[in-house]
């Protein structure tokens, strides 16, 4: 029984984390269908400025968040102008080259700035204590990530589902020469997107980095984590990655309570049986 | 005798729309049969249940008294029945020539072949000038089809489905987005195919319709209306209100 | 005439921290030993293998032999690239002094090869027989599932079992671990008094250890008894949680003696941008340090050079060493170390708790 | 004579380098009906793409009620009054039908109006975009066009693939569109009869120029024109090189 | 003539590294392997649109194939190639079975996924593979002639002559209906299906066939290097080999040669010059060829001749 309710614990808690980690990408990747490997590189940024805001400029773990959210966002916009921009109008090959070169661009850069080591951000004391649930304790932290999760895709699928701009979004990325045709305005609408899925993942970043520490290259250790995540749960919907998420990190965690040497099996098994019975994932809308 | 495609009860259901409601259908060699009816009333449904690219929620499928219902759509344009698309859909970064090339070496099979060239064979380029020359694709021979403009893409369409000599042939508005002009290119193909052949056309263009069908389905909402020659269909009225409107007398 | 020492260690990717605390341990023993060995000038070339690439390793040393012309190779992090020169340095009777790979078995590939880090076992075995003569009795294993991780696991276990402590559990954990949540819980249920761990350096370690802390094994009690875990480079990383972690390691910074502070001066010495110190630094260190006794006596001879190294001995900034002619790994001293926060620096440092007598290399078998 | 809306000006333009378009001038007037007609590759759907600011523009320019708009986005053009349906109609296809509409929606155009319109959209509102049948999906393109409010309509063959009754309606409905004044059409059309009974003015295009400008009842008559421009085979002189569309489909 | 310059202009190059890089034979050993590898990508990816970031499952596989047989049964190197490349086609034939029905980022994700479950199977079978200390075995003769020396001269002409083998193959496929078909199935699966080709197996082939070469070039890199490592099976290969085909060019084989050249020597000497911040001038260079030349370098003659091509 405490095992059942050990896996499911830290099962949430740990696919919490996924989810954080790869919302971004389903925004940017899912949403947007732009082979953004350069994802991690922006959760790089978001977790190097909030290191550097806490070390560095000696701030505390919210203003150095919110520095690193800000941040992020500031050098995305550019970006997404002189670079993305372009991209998009690419074919999904030439994406995956743009989008490396970015992201190496983005490892070197951090690499120069704050070296190659583990770029931690000292958590909080709220944050760093432990609540006793009564069968065990668990990092107040991981409880922050759960809602901090929730809200997410609370907010996300208001956002997307609830809202013309959803519908302008999804219009605009279809066909964007004819939607934009139809008055829909493409460029504004990207940018805000995009935008979004920076923010994300530098919020990802920061918050999943008691698991996924951060260092100069985050970016390629985790991608292939990020991109599984969103294939699970089917490209385009936001709330197809928090299904995923969730199950892969249920699954793995039981198989790390139950068998822990097959755990890498049973992660890439789950994935392989979900793909190859369900080609567009969990929830993909079919394209 | 042959039997040619015979159909019946064929039922269809998207979700809870039925879009086919037990249709029997007969298409024997030598048949020219058109099949009209209002929007939405079914027809590419139909023909994509014939060839494979849907399957039927009932019913059944025959060719020539063999039952194929249950084969995919290679098996069945391999039998020998094809159909155009009505949305165009060709292999669009290859040139008209390598597209119509394509379709006749996987006629004759030869798709696996891993060691010769691929326009190494002079019947084959033959057959393929042959058809160009028909349809007046000659000019656009080494263009890539991507670049062509739509009623272009149409004519190369219409020569994919020829190239590959089929038994029965089903064409979804061969006619859409071909200059009123030039469906005389069309229908001269039609005319040219051999006298076996059974040809099942889906048009709104009545005018080609009623030049090159002997005799005419009218599918309306998922059920067959009524079946009838050129003359009788058009001078039945409840086509007329439903479908026809009041231009053609 | 000149010598020419070719570094094959990874500069870029995720290990290259490494790379860069050979190149200044090196720079750091040529600022305070000079460029000058006998009769030989020194001189040190440096190629990136970025990480386990052993096709990338072994054509960069061969680039280096044939085209640079150097006379003796050196680095190697990992254990596939260091083995991928074995054929090269026999056939070209090159001595290749490595820096770090930990495998027992490499040094039975070549002649040729010389270590002047440790073994793994060289660090478990000892560890258990202390472990035990704290009086602890019960241990989980739990390492990472790869060639390495089971090596010092098995070293640990049968050491541990041979003098009559109980190996209760032992879980091997994917290399890909990134929540170590389940284990520790894992852990905690079964109850041992002590969990043994070995993970490769980095993001596992760091993980690991904070779920160590976060999921109360210290208060259940259990003591946490690792090697490289704690290691200096990320050391401050893992904040208070780390504290009185035990570990048992050939090399700590915080080791008192005045080789030691020598090493530590000289590194400083080189300027702001100084990587924190730690076994990869020394094991460079204890490298030149060896190289420039190879050149001495026997200049460009390779097998001459291999013939000087056995049987040297040094103060080296962990302790005594001794070159071991049968394994050509370091005969070194062991130290247990426990985690504590350094009153005048205020950083967390690995404090030697006591020293288990000199250890070769436990693993070697021939 | 009224205030022109739309003036092209010496227009030339391509989707890459090439030109497809060629130093073309054109006028239409406020709640004038102009009908373009001209065999496949003519470049009428260039011409709209290019009004549109889908294709792109090598030289001359072009003026929207006196201004110029030859600069401006797509999305600008249609705010300021624009509106094209396109000719392969580009349904969103992740989008359902009501939200096809509801993307498109501006200014004080309601849904219910396109459901009046076309009261087979409104039955299958919930269904995807490309789920429909081709002529629903011609029927959803027009509608969503209209979302946008727009004061000249560009109408790429709108008719095409559409039931004989349901493009006498829509015939019915553009007229009842220009009528007030307000807003005027551009159609484009295969069935040159057709076009020039419902058009005041007409052009005939080939080869990416003007060939013909006049009144449409004009050239109806003119049958050597189109018999000349429309009726002979294709030739392929249009540029072999250009790139990919501006669409980003 | 014209179509014999390519082949002409390769012979030159080969025998141009071979007598301008004579210490650098392992490199340019490196590149020929590569340039294998890239190529039975360019046939899986390039020709028949089948994406895929796991290319290094059936090159880990031919690599292993071949040392363990070697170690086991018999050191000729030429029958090691066999091996591998029946090996790597076994692999990709049994993973196609499910693989081929897929597409897009899903198939990606799939072949990502057999690599790695491939990857930590070798990791486990430590007693056959060594695990993550590798599999070092010594090689016998090429054909019982040529020995492998430590300068590389052997091997790299072995490398060069299979290279040739292979690229004969490939341009002879290419050239086939088969390559045609493959064509078509990238284009339209949909029209494929409509004009009687079997879409399902075809792409099997297809992979199939792109496993079995990628097994030789794994099977190559273990006998000219004497080891295998666990990295063989790594996404880091994959990924790397992709973006040296889209570097090159997609869809015809010398964007991918080029494109495997110019990668290779590109981190070469980046990281020669600059072992910390190499990183910058790839990431930099891939960038700038694909806003430059979005169709890889093998667009670039028609890109000065005039008229950007796609
Ligand atoms: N995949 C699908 N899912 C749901 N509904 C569908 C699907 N495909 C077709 N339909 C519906 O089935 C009906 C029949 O479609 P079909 O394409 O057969 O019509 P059609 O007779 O060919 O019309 P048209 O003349 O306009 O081409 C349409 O109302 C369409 O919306
Ligand atoms: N995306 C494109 N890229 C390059 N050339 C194109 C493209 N689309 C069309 N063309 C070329 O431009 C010329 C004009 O095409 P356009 O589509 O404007 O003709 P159209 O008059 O609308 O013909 P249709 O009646 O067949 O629709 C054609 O020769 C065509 O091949
Ligand atoms: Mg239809
Ligand atoms: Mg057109």
């Amino acid at each position: 029984m405490t095992l059942l309710l050990n896996i499911a614990l830290d099962g949430i808690a740990y696919g919490m984390i996924l989810f954080l980690v790869a919302v971004g990408l389903s925004v940017t990747m899912g949403l947007m269908r732009v082979v953004n490997l350069a994802h991690g590189g922006f959760a790089l940024m978001g977790g190097a400025l909030a290191h550097w805001a806490g070390a560095d400029l000696g701030l505390g773990f919210w203003p150095a968040l919110a520095c690193a959210i800000l941040g992020t966002v500031a050098l995305a916009l550019p970006l997404e102008r002189l670079v993305y921009r372009r991209i998009y109008g690419f074919g999904e090959l030439q994406q995956v080259l743009a989008t490396i070169g970015l992201t190496f661009i983005v490892i070197a850069a951090v690499n120069r700035w704050q070296g190659s080591a583990l770029l931690p951000v000292p958590l909080p004391e709220t944050l760093s204590r432990t609540v006793d649930l009564g069968f065990r304790t668990l990092p107040a932290h991981r409880i922050a990530v759960i809602l901090c999760g929730l809200g997410v895709i609370l907010g996300l699928w208001l956002l997307l589902d609830r809202t013309r701009f959803g519908i302008r979004l999804r219009a605009a990325v279809d066909n964007r020469a004819i939607a934009s045709a139809h008055g829909i305005v493409t460029d504004r609408i990207y940018m805000a997107t995009f935008g979004l899925g920076a923010a994300l993942a530098a919020l990802g970043g920061v918050l999943g980095a008691e698991l996924l520490p951060v260092d100069a290259y985050y970016p390629l250790r985790y991608m292939v984590l990020f991109l599984m995540v969103v294939a699970v749960g089917g490209m385009g919907s936001v709330t197809g990655s928090f299904a995923a998420a969730l199950g892969l990190g249920i699954t793995e965690t039981a198989a790390r309570y139950l068998v822990p040497d097959m755990a890498t099996f049973a992660f890439y098994g789950i994935v392989i049986l979900v793909l190859a019975l369900r080609p567009q994932g969990l929830m993909g809308r079919i394209a | 005798m042959t039997e040619g495609l015979v159909v019946r009860g064929l039922s269809k259901r998207f979700g809870g729309l039925v879009v086919s409601d037990g249709l029997d259908f007969d298409l024997p060699p030598g048949a020219r049969k058109a099949l009209i009816g209002p929007n939405g009333a079914g027809k590419s449904t139909f023909a994509n249940l014939v060839t494979g690219i849907h399957a039927p929620s009932s019913g059944s499928i025959r060719f020539d008294g063999a039952d194929i219902s249950d084969m995919d759509e290679t098996a069945r344009v391999r039998l020998g029945i094809a159909k155009t698309f009505q949305i165009t859909t060709l292999f669009t970064g290859l040139t008209v020539r390598e597209n119509l090339r394509l379709a006749v070496l996987e006629r004759e099979r030869r798709g696996f072949r891993l060691f010769c060239r691929a326009d190494g064979d002079p019947e084959v380029e033959a057959e393929i000038a042959a058809l160009m020359d028909q349809l007046a694709l000659e000019p656009l021979a080494d263009r890539v089809v991507e670049r062509l403009a739509y009623g272009q893409q149409r004519l190369v369409e219409l020569a994919m489905t020829l190239a590959l000599k089929p038994r029965v042939l089903i064409l979804d508005e061969p006619a859409a987005g071909v200059p009123g002009s030039e469906t005389h290119l069309i229908t001269d193909a039609i005319e040219a195919l051999p006298a076996d052949l059974a040809v099942l056309i889906i048009e709104h263009d009545m005018e080609l319709v009623f030049r090159v069908a002997r005799s005419i389905v009218v599918l309306v909402a998922g059920r067959i209306l009524t079946e009838g020659t050129p003359a009788q269909i058009a001078s039945d009225p409840q086509v007329r209100e439903l479908y026809l409107g009041g231009a053609h007398g | 005439d000149e010598i020419r020492v070719g570094v094959v260690a990874p500069f870029s990717g995720p290990f290259a921290l490494y790379g860069t605390q050979f190149r200044q341990a090196i720079e750091a023993w040529q600022a305070t030993h000079g460029t000058r060995a006998g009769d030989h000038e020194i001189s040190f070339v440096y190629k990136d293998s970025g990480g386990v690439n052993p096709d990338l390793a072994r054509s960069l040393s061969q680039e280096l032999v044939i085209r640079d012309r150097v006379d003796v190779l050196a680095g190697y992090v990992f254990t596939p690239n260091a083995l991928s020169v074995a054929q090269l340095a026999t056939q070209s009777e090159t001595p290749v002094v490595i820096f770090n790979a930990a495998t027992s078995a490499i040094n039975a590939e070549s002649p040729f090869f010389l270590r002047t880090s440790y073994t793994l076992p060289q660090v478990s075995a000892p560890l258990a027989d202390w472990a035990y003569a704290q009086g602890i009795r019960s241990v989980v294993t739990t390492v990472a599932d790869y060639g390495p991780g089971i090596d010092a696991e098995t070293a640990f276990s049968e050491a541990f079992t041979a003098r009559g402590g109980a190996v209760t559990d032992t879980i091997r954990m994917p290399l890909s671990t990134t929540d170590f949540a389940p284990f520790l819980q894992s852990v905690r249920a079964t109850g041992p008094e002590a969990v043994f761990v070995f993970l490769p350096g980095g993001p596992p370690t760091f993980a690991y250890a904070k779920a160590y802390a976060e999921n109360g094994l210290k208060e259940a009690g259990i003591t946490f008894l690792g090697t490289a875990e704690t290691e200096e480079s990320n050391l401050q990383a893992l904040g208070d949680g780390a504290l009185g972690l035990h570990t048992a390691y050939h090399y700590s910074a915080a080791h008192d003696s005045d080789a030691n502070r020598a090493f530590l001066a000289a590194v400083e010495g080189l300027g702001d941008d100084a990587a924190p110190v730690n076994w990869a630094s020394v094991g460079a260190w204890d490298g030149a340090d060896l190289i420039y006794r190879m050149v001495e006596a026997a200049g460009a001879d390779g097998r001459a050079a291999i013939e000087a190294a056995l049987g040297a001995e040094w103060e080296s900034p962990r302790g005594p060493v001794r070159m071991d002619p049968e394994s050509r790994t370091l005969v070194q001293n062991v130290y247990i170390r426990e985690v504590t926060r350094n009153p005048q620096t205020g950083l967390l440092e690995n404090a030697e708790t006591g020293i288990i007598a000199t250890v070769g290399d436990l693993g070697w078998k021939d | 004579m009224a205030e022109p809306v739309l003036e092209l000006d010496n227009v030339s333009a391509g989707y890459g380098p090439g030109h497809v378009l060629r130093g073309m001038s054109l006028r239409l007037e406020k709640g004038g009906k102009l009908a373009v007609i001209g065999r496949n590759g003519a470049g009428k759907t260039t011409l709209l793409n290019t009004v549109m600011g889908l294709a792109r523009l090598h030289g001359g320019h072009i003026r929207l009620e006196g201004r110029p708009i030859d600069r401006l986005p797509p999305w600008r053009r249609n705010h300021l009054g624009l509106g094209l349906v396109p000719q392969t109609r580009d349904i969103f296809p992740s989008l359902t039908v009501e939200e096809n509409l509801r993307a498109a929606q501006h200014g004080d155009a309601r849904i219910e109006e396109a459901y009046m319109l076309f009261p087979r959209l409104k039955e299958r509102r919930k269904n995807g975009g490309t789920q429909l049948s081709g002529g629903e999906q011609q029927m959803l393109a027009i509608a969503r066009t209209l979302m946008t409010s727009p004061k000249v309509i560009l109408l790429d063959e709108p008719l095409e693939g559409l039931a004989p009754v349901i493009r006498e309606m829509l015939m019915q409905a553009f007229e009842d569109l220009a009528k007030d004044g307000t807003r005027s059409v551009i159609l484009v059309e295969q069935h040159a009869a057709a076009a020039l009974a419902f058009a005041g003015r007409a052009v005939l295009m080939a080869n990416g120029r003007i060939v013909h400008d006049g009144p449409a009842a004009e050239l109806a008559q003119r049958s050597d024109l189109i018999d000349r421009h429309i009726g002979v085979a294709m030739t392929a002189d249009a540029p072999e090189k250009g790139t990919r569309h501006a669409s980003h489909a | 003539m014209k179509r014999a310059l390519p082949f002409i202009l390769l012979l030159a190059g080969t025998a141009a590294m071979y007598l301008l890089m004579p210490y650098n034979l392992a490199f340019a050993t490196r590149i020929l392997v590569m340039g294998i590898f890239v190529l039975s990508i360019d046939l899986v990816l390039g020709f028949a649109g089948i994406a895929t970031l796991g290319q290094a499952a059936m090159y880990g596989a031919g690599a292993y194939a071949a040392a363990l047989f070697a170690a086991h049964a018999w050191a000729e190197p030429v029958a090691g190639l066999a091996v591998g490349a029946a090996a790597g086609a076994v692999v990709a034939l049994l993973s196609g079975l499910v693989l081929m029905r897929a597409s897009g980022l899903t198939l990606i994700m799939l072949t990502i996924a057999v690599a790695a479950l491939l990857a930590e199977t070798a990791n486990r079978a430590r007693d056959l593979t060594g695990g993550a200390d590798g599999l070092r075995v010594a090689f016998g003769p090429v054909l019982g002639l040529w020995e492998f020396d430590f300068i590389g001269q052997t091997g790299f002409c072995y490398a060069a002559a299979v290279g040739a083998c292979v690229l004969g193959l490939l341009a002879l496929v290419a050239r086939s209906p088969f390559g045609l078909s493959l064509r078509g199935l990238q284009s339209s699966p949909a029209r494929m299906a409509a004009i009687g080709a079997p879409v399902y197996p075809r792409r099997v082939a297809a992979y199939t066939l792109g496993g079995a070469i990628a097994g030789i070039a794994g099977a190559l890199s273990a006998q000219v290097a004497g080891l295998v490592s666990l990295e063989t099976f790594s996404f880091t290969l994959s990924a790397e080999a992709l973006v040296m085909l889209i570097l090159g060019g997609t869809g015809r084989l010398w964007g991918a040669l080029l494109g495997t050249v110019l990668f290779m020597f590109a981190h070469h000497y980046a990281a020669a010059a600059d072992p910390f911040n190499w990183l910058f001038a790839i990431g930099a260079l891939v960038m700038v060829v694909v806003f430059v030349l979005p169709g890889g370098l093998l667009s670039l003659p028609g890109a000065l001749k005039g008229g950007r091509h796609d």
